[in-house]
């Protein structure tokens, strides 16, 4: 909770100091504030006792891995957003604010008890995002993500509340744990099994899909990710789908797990569309980070076989899929940023080892890491994941392994690229000092994370 | 210090001296670099020493671990037992000495730094494939000493006259390498998917509890036996030895005679639990008879030829044949006692050779040679000692080890023993020959050449009286009566204390080593007379016939090999390229990828990027939901 | 007479899910059949009162009050996703003089 | 328990109000006299020739103005749970609101401070 109020503050002065014109001190207070609350997370680890707090809200250690997480990743999109907000200093404030504040959100949605903080949370985090989507003002591009985002968000919110209120309806609670009690008691009888429950059950579900993005609630994804600049883009694919990801496990691992047998067929089918949809739908694109949306629908699609799974690791294997994820994304789109293509074509990228080489190779590893190869840490994660999920779907895994297969194709063309020498001669591309640090941090991460994060048991 | 810190420092002194000498190499004087790589070699040697000493049990060293998933894991982790830490004193001592003689033989070389780099990572890697404690370990050093083999005989890859042959011979060496190491590799799946781990012990633990058939276990050994083939120069895969003399004479000394080559005979004693089960019985016969068949016509070949070092090429095949045949036989502490005997003697020729060529200003063809003795006495008399402990005269180191094996034969079967008799009597026979035509006789090469003879400067000669004191009292290490040597590897290596240790009485003791002794000195006769006495010499290639000619051809076997497998292949890859390749591939795989692309461009169709669309198709998700909820009730 | 029945025997449960059930499927309708992006916000806003409605009705059922605490805060999160929507429709609105939302397509495929 | 009879009154008298009203707009629309002529159907802009639409594009200020308005209207209904037991959460409540009022004035301030509440600008 003292981290979360750390942030939530941090966020506050940033805003009110940017009104000082000064671009570094927002940056400054920021980044100082996420480094506390990480330290403060860190602090929390196995011991609950802190300075604050909120029945709502329950830091387990779950909960703080994936805030962990999140804060970092904030914390990056934050750095590699900083240059292109500086040139006007009014709107850095905003900017990073906003980061922050839907920072919380996600934090609220890691580590909610009940429906209330969920519901909060997930609006906190969204709301900054429909506004950050939108920041390129004079771009129709990035006002129509926005837009899209927006009516689609605030639909799929719609969809939540009616799924909560069933719920609600049914159990009469809104905390989760009582709802699973609720419905391991009286699995025998009929209550449990009531329509109105079975409804909510599936309601909420759906709205997690939109949150994630898998078919056929992802079209908003593609859209916004190729429309919203792209620091904006990689706090969504990463900081948001943490946080998604987290409330999905959270809700549906510790409130509904007793009715697996119900929903579990419904997310298979979702989860293989979501996977064919997203390999093929990327196969032929020429935009990178449309390239890239595609891309996480099919990895979101992977990471569904997690909460299928709903073994006692899946939840760190998850984070480990996630983490790793989010590395690569980040990278990515700030050597996207880098290349400033307008139209971000794939075929930005060629002759870029040339041009920078140090960008070339965190790119080739990004891209590496998504497609999974060993040893980097995407491949760990989507092993985990796998080997976690093959006991249960057989079938369902090999064909996510094959549909990796195709994946590899469109990476491998993008690195291609890197490598391909380019028609016109391009100048170098200086790469600000934040970046480098950014950049090599990820390389790092992406080389040895998952070789370290393997050796340990974390929850 | 305990052994848990002196062995990792064993092994990363030469990969600090390789990567110094790599990355700076070329800034420094020669003098520091040479002397850099010697000094790493000879610090290494003695703390390799100082654990030889204070080693009671087998320690096992964790470093760190590789990769661990639930299902498995890789360690880095060294097994510190008699047999490997005998290795790597072999390794290390020999290697420290064709360092320092590297250092004067090498001097007049550009690539110096480059050598002594490659030298260096070479000595780490065979440590590696040495001391790890499984096959991981042991398959990452094998394929770290095929690459700096291949650098090393290809290291003269730019030289005007010979420079596409060495790199011709160095491509030869890793393709034969390759097709050993898949069957090395392949023996390792099926061991991890036998046993479920690499690690040596496990694996002998395992063993008795799985007991798994007896089909795997031959499976295993021929695999593991495979990859040794193609490492240690056996039939079919041993052409490349020869070739790999185009390689720098210390190169061939150190790597093609005297550590690299012994890596499958290591291997193989590391799985002597392996291929002592019933199982594998089958594997060590036909080891028994590959190793047979190849000291024979290796001993044959080098009956005929001219070039000092091929000569001694084709004896290092042979000799390692001979110690195959003792593998077969389960004789595994005569084996590694001929492996080390075998190394301080051939590096000991080697070395000579080395000096000689030195002196002779890089001509290798022994017909210009002869009557060197007086030019280059040292080189001489070492040379001569290396001779007869290769030709296994009385009391000398190469006289016990093959006295040893040949016991062994003859416990074994009549016929073996014979067989290896005469090859032995034939090692004898061209390596007096060799001898005799280099040393004897007045010389027959250029005055040009002959005003240049000079015997090599002491850090080149140090090196030869060392090794030929050692290839002198050598054989004492294993002396019948005390066999020190057989106790000292049974007492704590796994698997070889159960091996039943052969105790020959001493009547036939007495006849075997008598029959030896006999045929050596025959040979010493025979090869005096004819080319000392009779000034008989090696006549030009044309004008041999009959099995001189065989031998002088190697029997042919590079040419057998191209009709066999290079031109089938050759025939097969343009065939698999017309018919796969262009009918199959382009059509149908094509298709697929063709079709998957266009599905594609459908899916993308749906992406129509109006917000309607979208919000239709989600109700149309959370109909589907419900619908699916009515069909599941 | 009717009118008395329908008093006196006071409204059951399933009346509110009903008529609330028939308002959130009004709401959805609405924002898939308009094209004008603020009539959908409101579309949008109607689904939230049928849930309000509902939540309410629930709250009532279960006798417990905390249902009605989060019809509050569903109340002002609408307001704050109205206002940001509003906002994104203002620089909409100032970027292509339209809020039809069958104008934004230049983002597909 | 309320029953039929005590709701009757209400209905009738909706129903006159609703009747009354009605027959009112009806009678006069039936009962006035037409004429129409285009002079007469003009809007008349206090004699000067009315000219454009009358729907003119509000400036972007009133929206700004009302979205502001709505957000901090409906924090209002915070104080409504309070208000009804603002006694039993004695001091601790009070603090809360305080925060919760002291949360908005941030806001508040920031909106000032942005200037979105000049109208001239």
């Amino acid at each position: 909770m003292d981290a979360l109020i750390v942030i939530f503050l941090s966020g506050l002065i940033s805003l009110f100091i940017a009104f000082a014109k000064k671009p570094v001190l927002v940056l400054l207070t920021s980044t100082v504030g996420l480094l506390i609350a990480i330290a403060l997370f860190i602090a929390q680890w196995n011991n609950p006792v802190t300075l604050f707090s909120y029945e709502g809200l329950e830091f387990t250690n779950t909960a703080l891995l994936y805030s962990i997480a999140a804060s970092i990743f904030a914390l990056f999109s934050i750095l590699i957003g900083y240059n292109s907000y500086k040139k006007q200093p009014e709107h850095t404030g905003e900017y990073i604010g906003l980061l922050m504040f839907s920072l919380v959100g996600a934090v609220c949605m890691l580590a909610f008890t009940d429906m209330f903080m969920f519901f909060l949370g997930l609006e906190i985090l969204s709301l900054p995002i429909y506004v950050l989507a939108g920041t390129n003002k004079k771009d129709l591009r990035s006002s129509e993500a926005s837009l899209k985002y927006f009516l689609m968000g605030a639909f799929a919110t719609g969809v939540l509340l009616f799924g909560i209120a069933w719920t609600y309806g049914a159990t009469g609670t809104f905390k989760i744990q009582e709802i699973g009690d609720f419905i391991y008691n009286n699995q025998n009888t009929g209550i449990a099994h009531s329509s109105i429950l079975y409804v909510g059950v599936l309601l909420i579900m759906a709205s997690f899909l939109f949150k994630v993005g898998a078919a056929p609630f992802h079209f908003w994804s593609p859209d916004v990710y190729e429309g919203s600049p792209n620091e904006v883009t990689g706090f969504m694919a990463a900081v948001v789908k943490l946080g998604a990801f987290g409330a999905f496990m959270k809700i549906f691992g510790i409130a509904f797990p007793d009715l697996h047998a119900f929903w579990a067929p419904a997310l298979v089918i979702v989860a293989l569309i979501t996977i064919f949809l997203g390999n093929l739908s990327a196969l032929n694109q020429i935009h990178f980070k449309r390239l890239l949306a595609y891309s996480s629908i099919t990895h979101v699609g992977y990471a569904l076989l997690a909460v299928l799974t709903l073994s006692s690791n899946s939840i760190e294997n998850l984070w480990i899929y996630l983490f790793g994820y989010g590395f690569s994304i980040i990278a990515l789109v700030a050597i996207a940023k880098l290349l400033n293509d307008d139209e971000d074509k794939i075929s930005a990228f060629k002759g870029l080892a040339k041009r920078n080489p140090f960008l070339a190779t965190v790119a080739v590893l990004a891209l590496l890491s998504l497609a999974g190869v060993p040893p980097l840490i995407g491949f760990f994660g989507k092993y985990l994941v796998f080997a976690d999920a093959f006991t249960q779907y057989p079938l369902i895994v090999i064909i996510a392994l094959a549909n990796s297969g195709i994946g590899i194709y469109y990476y491998l063309k993008t690195v291609i690229n890197i490598f391909q020498k380019e028609e016109i001669e391009e100048s170098k591309i200086e790469v600000p000092a934040i970046h480098i640090v950014v950049l090599s941090i990820c390389a790092i991460a992406i080389l040895v994370g998952g070789l370290v994060l393997s050796q340990y048991k974390l929850l | 210090m305990k052994i848990e810190q002196l062995v990792p420092l064993i092994l990363l002194l030469p990969l600090l001296g390789g990567l110094i000498n790599g990355v700076l190499g070329k800034k420094l004087p020669k003098k520091v670099v040479g002397s850099l790589a010697t000094a790493v070699m000879f610090i290494a040697f003695g703390i390799a020493l100082n654990v030889f000493f204070q080693l009671h049990d087998s320690v096992r060293i964790d470093l760190f671990t590789i990769i661990r998933l639930d299902s498995f894991s890789l360690n880095a982790r060294f097994l510190v037992d008699d047999l490997s830490i005998w290795m790597t004193l072999i390794v290390t001592g020999i290697g420290s000495l064709i360092h320092l003689f590297s250092m004067g033989y090498m001097s007049h070389d550009e690539g110096y730094y480059k050598f002594f780099t490659y030298l260096n990572l070479f000595i780490f890697a065979m440590l590696i494939l040495i001391l790890g404690s499984n096959y991981f370990m042991l398959f990452f050093g094998w394929e770290g000493v095929g690459i700096c083999s291949y650098l090393l005989i290809g290291f003269h890859y730019s030289d005007e006259k010979k420079g596409l042959l060495n790199s011709i011979a160095a491509r030869k060496a890793f393709v034969m390498n390759r097709i050993g190491d898949l069957g090395l590799l392949i023996g390792l799946f099926l061991i991890l998917s036998t046993f479920g781990t690499l690690e040596y012990n496990e694996v002998a633990a395992k063993l008795t509890e799985l007991s798994p058939s007896n089909w795997m276990l031959f499976g295993i050994t021929i695999c593991l036996f495979i990859g040794a083939t193609g490492k240690s120069a056996q039939i079919p895969l041993f052409t490349w030895l020869p070739d790999a003399m185009a390689g720098p004479t210390p190169v061939s000394a150190l790597i093609h005679a005297a550590t690299m080559v012994t890596a499958g005979i290591f291997l193989v004693v590391r799985s002597n639990f392996l291929f002592e089960t019933p199982g594998a019985q089958l594997t060590q016969d036909i080891m028994l008879y590959i190793g047979l068949a190849t000291s024979l016509v290796a001993a044959f070949i080098a009956m005929r030829q001219n070039d000092i070092k091929k000569v001694l090429a084709y004896s290092t095949v042979s000799q390692l044949g001979f110690i195959f045949v003792a593998l077969g036989m389960g004789a595994y502490t005569a084996a590694i006692f001929h492996v080390t005997t075998h190394a301080f003697f051939k590096a000991l020729l080697f070395l000579g050779s080395g000096s000689v060529i030195h002196a002779m200003s890089d001509e290798q063809d022994i017909r210009q040679m002869g009557g060197l003795k007086k030019f280059i006495p040292i080189t001489h008399l070492t040379f001569l000692i290396g001779t007869l402990a290769i030709s296994g005269f009385p009391l000398l180191s190469g006289f016990f080890s093959k006295d040893e094996i040949l016991a062994h034969a003859l416990h074994h079967n009549a016929f073996i023993y014979g067989a290896l008799a005469f090859s032995a009597l034939l090692t004898a026979i061209y390596m007096f020959r060799l001898y005799f035509v280099v040393f004897h006789g007045e010389f027959r090469g250029s005055d040009h050449v002959k005003s240049h003879l000079h015997e090599s400067p002491l850090n080149m000669t140090f090196p030869l009286i060392v090794l030929a004191v050692l290839s002198v009292v050598g054989g004492a290490l294993n002396i019948p009566g005390s066999h020190w040597f057989s106790h000292f590897l049974n007492h704590n290596v796994t698997g070889l204390d159960k091996v039943a240790e052969l105790h020959v009485d001493n009547s036939s003791l007495i006849t075997l080593m008598v029959t030896a002794s006999v045929l050596t000195i025959v040979a010493l006769i025979g090869a005096y007379s004819s080319y000392v006495m009779k000034k008989q010499l090696p006549v030009s290639d044309d004008k041999i016939t009959g099995w001189a000619k065989l031998s002088a051809n190697k029997l042919y076997f590079d040419e057998i090999y191209d009709v066999l497998f290079v031109k089938p292949i050759e025939l097969i890859s343009k065939l698999s390229h017309q018919l796969i390749e262009v009918l199959f591939l382009n059509n149908v795989v094509l298709g697929v990828a063709k079709s998957i692309g266009r599905t594609g461009d459908l899916v993308k169709k749906i992406q129509t990027g109006r917000t309607e669309w979208y919000l239709l198709w989600m109700v149309f998700g959370i109909i589907g939901l419900v619908v699916y909820y009515l069909v599941k009730i | 007479m009717v009118l008395a029945t329908v008093f006196e025997s006071g409204l059951s449960m399933e009346y509110y899910l009903i008529l609330s059930s028939i308002l959130f499927v009004i709401g959805v309708v609405g924002v898939l059949t308009r094209k004008n992006a603020i009539i959908l916000l409101m579309c949008v806003e109607l689904m939230l009162n049928a849930v309000n409605l509902l939540l309410v009705a629930f709250s009532n059922y279960h006798g417990k009050a905390d249902a009605q605490i989060f019809v509050f805060f569903i109340m002002v999160v609408a307001a704050a996703e109205a206002t940001v929507g509003l906002s994104i429709l203002v620089l909409m609105y100032r970027n292509a003089r339209s809020v039809d939302i069958g104008l934004f397509n230049k983002l597909k495929g | 328990m309320s029953t039929a009879n005590d709701y009757l009154p209400i209905l009738i008298q909706a129903g006159v109000a609703i009747g009354f009203v009605v027959l009112v707009l009806v009678v006069t629309h039936v009962l006035g006299p037409k004429l129409n002529s285009k002079k007469k159907d003009a809007n008349f802009e206090c004699g000067i020739e009315s000219k454009g639409d009358a729907r003119f594009p509000v400036s972007v200020r009133y929206f700004l103005t009302a979205i502001l308005f709505v957000l901090f209207d409906v924090e209002v209904i915070f104080f409504y749970p309070y208000a009804v037991n603002f006694s039993d959460l004695k001091l601790e409540g009070l603090l809360a609101v305080i925060m919760f009022v002291a949360f908005f004035l941030v806001g508040f301030f920031y909106v000032l401070k942005k200037g979105a509440l000049e109208w001239e600008k």
